[in-house]
């Protein structure tokens, strides 16, 4: 999903501000906010694509208009709603107002996710491209090295595609490498490079292996 | 805060989010589905238990014995777990490292990844949208303007962890410290430099 | 610039509102607002393309949260402080609060534009490519097209270069072109075509002509 | 609304809109930038003398006049012109005709960008986030979601307004409609059908 949670690349932010002495907590809320999110992980209320995603489809401005944890509590609240578990009504009532939830899934449910895949396609030193496509559900492939290409630098651990898990009951697993990008491929214009770490179904073969 | 529903052209305000977060947890709590005191210790852990002065102690031992920074390098997760420090968002450490000709900084452009067992939870500018939008288009500007001037002659190399690893950058011992013991080693180590937006 | 103006292929903001029977403007605000910035052009306060920069540099949130007049009202008054002609303590006096501007202009100065082109360098029919690149300032070039093959279909006028005109004391003419693109060239996967009309520096030609 | 300035961490609500649009003018017409009389009197033009009861005319006359049709998509600036209708955001016009095979749909996805001389000022949708963001991206769902169904063998033109032209749809003359005189054609077009998210 090309949502605004895909932020690497992106301009017209400002500046960086960092608080001196920050506590991990700066409200009873927030703490609040972390039981609740870990609490409904132990009740299995989510995987971590289908958490991440609740997030992604938050509305926009109110993903930007809030923080983290506020971030975790509309992700939790929207997932436990979705599930069952509680209602909205219930809600909204206890609140004594409105509980904005994130947005419905429009990922594309996938019943049968394929097999496993563990031996890795690729090895350190290869040039890959990164796959031009735009899922209107759950991925870990950020926009912008989309189309690009890049090289293996590390070969990470096989482990369960967020695309497919936030989607299915089921899952599939595939290898992960760290993959790294030019400035000049990712910018058009000369830089430092950045790495990023894919799954092995984002990547394609180039013809400059 | 503005939160709302639906369009902007007929907004909804949202309410307070104390009164949400009470809300949800009340619900929760009624309906059996968490148990809060198991769950206070849990976060008080995180809280209090998790944090830089983890990640510091890695980065003196590497400092003090290059057989444990040769481990460490190789696989962190297991050099790392021998001091002790594991668990949710740490099960796929990797250390990278500083040198003379190469400067590490991590980012998550995508939500807020990040080495808990070693560093604690995120400060808010690590998830603020700014960082994570900029540290990938011009970590060299960005880097300036956090106070981290890197030379030149140095590549930056941004790691975005966008999937199961989760980074920790190995800073270099800074100049005139041979002589000190672990402890004051460690004691030097600060959270921004394991993360790569501060050099020591 | 890439920033959240540049909408078109995101995803997340749910559906369209249409409200039957619609004013042209909805409110007395509206209006003033309307006439101010007419007033503001024929003050000299901006050309087009530092009109659309300053409203591009709005906050995010603030841009998303906010209707066309407001951007309008924001944008304006933004220029007119950078132009010298009012100051924003004069704003927030008369507001008795907080006016918030759009951030500063990050694009890059062009002092000497070149000279204008005013052959067109492509025919209709032909292939080109859109550039790779990421301007910290104005550009009138979608992030969704660039690094994509389109077909010329149109040659329109030689027109001004946003890009240059934004960033600029003077500015350059080139010929503008209507460019097709496939959808499984943008989205990767099959759709319907969609036709952008770009300046002639933002393409290249590409071997398959 | 929620505009603030700085970052989210500390927020400085805004002043209300009516506010801001107050002192602007206040303090434009007390330094002589502007002149409000004059101005009034622009704006109330494009209030009331601009909207799609001009494109609708215009609409109209090709429909019965098949010279002035062939004009019309030849050079649609001047063909416009010969109606009355001219000026901002009018000064290149493209018209592009719906036919059995071909539906053509307008969008400004930068901006909001908007033939005023045949259309008037765009209503709030066109220039919201969800039609700017989704109709290059998904242009057959998002019509239908509109209440305009294309068949599956027409090829749906989405026309993204970035550069100087603003287009104008030509939207296919209803079936049954051939004994009507100009004027009757001409009430029959909407708004809608002109910027393509309708059919008549």
């Amino acid at each position: 999903m090309d949502g605004v949670h895909d932020l690497g690349g992106m301009q017209g932010f400002g500046a960086v501000v960092v608080e001196p002495g920050e506590p991990v907590f700066h409200e009873q809320w927030e703490r609040r906010a972390a039981v609740i999110t870990f609490g409904s992980f132990l009740a299995g209320a989510s995987n971590g694509g289908q958490f991440r995603h609740s997030i992604e489809r938050m509305d926009p401005s109110h993903y930007l208009d809030s923080t983290y944890y506020e971030h975790w509590l509309t992700g939790v609240a929207t997932r436990l709603v979705e599930a069952g578990l509680i209602t909205r009504d219930d809600l909204e009532e206890r609140t004594g107002g409105p509980f904005p939830l994130s947005r419905p899934d429009r990922g594309m449910r996938v019943d049968d996710p394929g097999a496993d895949v563990t031996e890795a396609r690729f090895a350190v030193g290869d040039q890959v491209r990164v796959r031009n496509w735009h899922p209107p559900g759950h991925t870990r492939c950020p926009r912008y090295v989309r189309g690009h290409k890049g090289t293996i630098v590390r070969i990470d651990i096989v482990a369960s595609v967020p695309d497919i898990e936030a989607h299915s009951p089921s899952s599939r697993n595939e290898p992960t490498y760290s993959v790294r990008f030019e400035a000049a491929e990712l910018w058009g214009e000369p830089g430092d490079p950045v790495h990023v770490d894919l799954w092995d179904n984002y990547l394609e073969p180039t013809d400059e292996r | 805060m503005s939160a709302e529903t639906g369009t902007h052209h007929h907004p909804r305000p949202t309410s307070p989010i104390e009164d949400r977060v009470a809300a949800l947890e009340a619900l929760l709590v009624d309906k059996g589905i968490i148990d809060t005191d198991a769950l206070d210790g849990i976060v008080e852990h995180y809280e209090h238990e998790l944090g830089p002065m983890n990640g510091a102690k890695v980065v003196g031992r590497a400092w003090v014995d290059p057989d444990y920074k040769r481990r460490l390098l190789a696989d962190g997760t297991t050099a790392i777990s021998e001091l002790g420090f594991a668990g949710p968002e740490g099960d796929h450490l990797v250390v990278v490292e500083n040198t003379p000709s190469v400067h590490n900084v991590i980012v998550c452009t995508l939500c807020s990844c990040y080495p808990w067992p070693v560093l604690g939870l995120p400060p808010r500018w690590y998830k603020s949208p700014p960082y994570r939008s900029r540290m990938v288009r011009e970590p060299r500007a960005l880097l300036r303007e956090m106070g981290c001037e890197i030379d030149d002659g140095t590549e930056i190399r941004v790691w975005d962890s966008s999937a199961e690893v989760r980074y920790l950058v190995l800073p270099m011992q800074p100049d005139g410290t041979d002589g000190l013991t672990e402890d004051e080693l460690t004691a030097l180590v600060t959270r921004d430099s394991m993360i790569g937006v501060a050099v020591l």
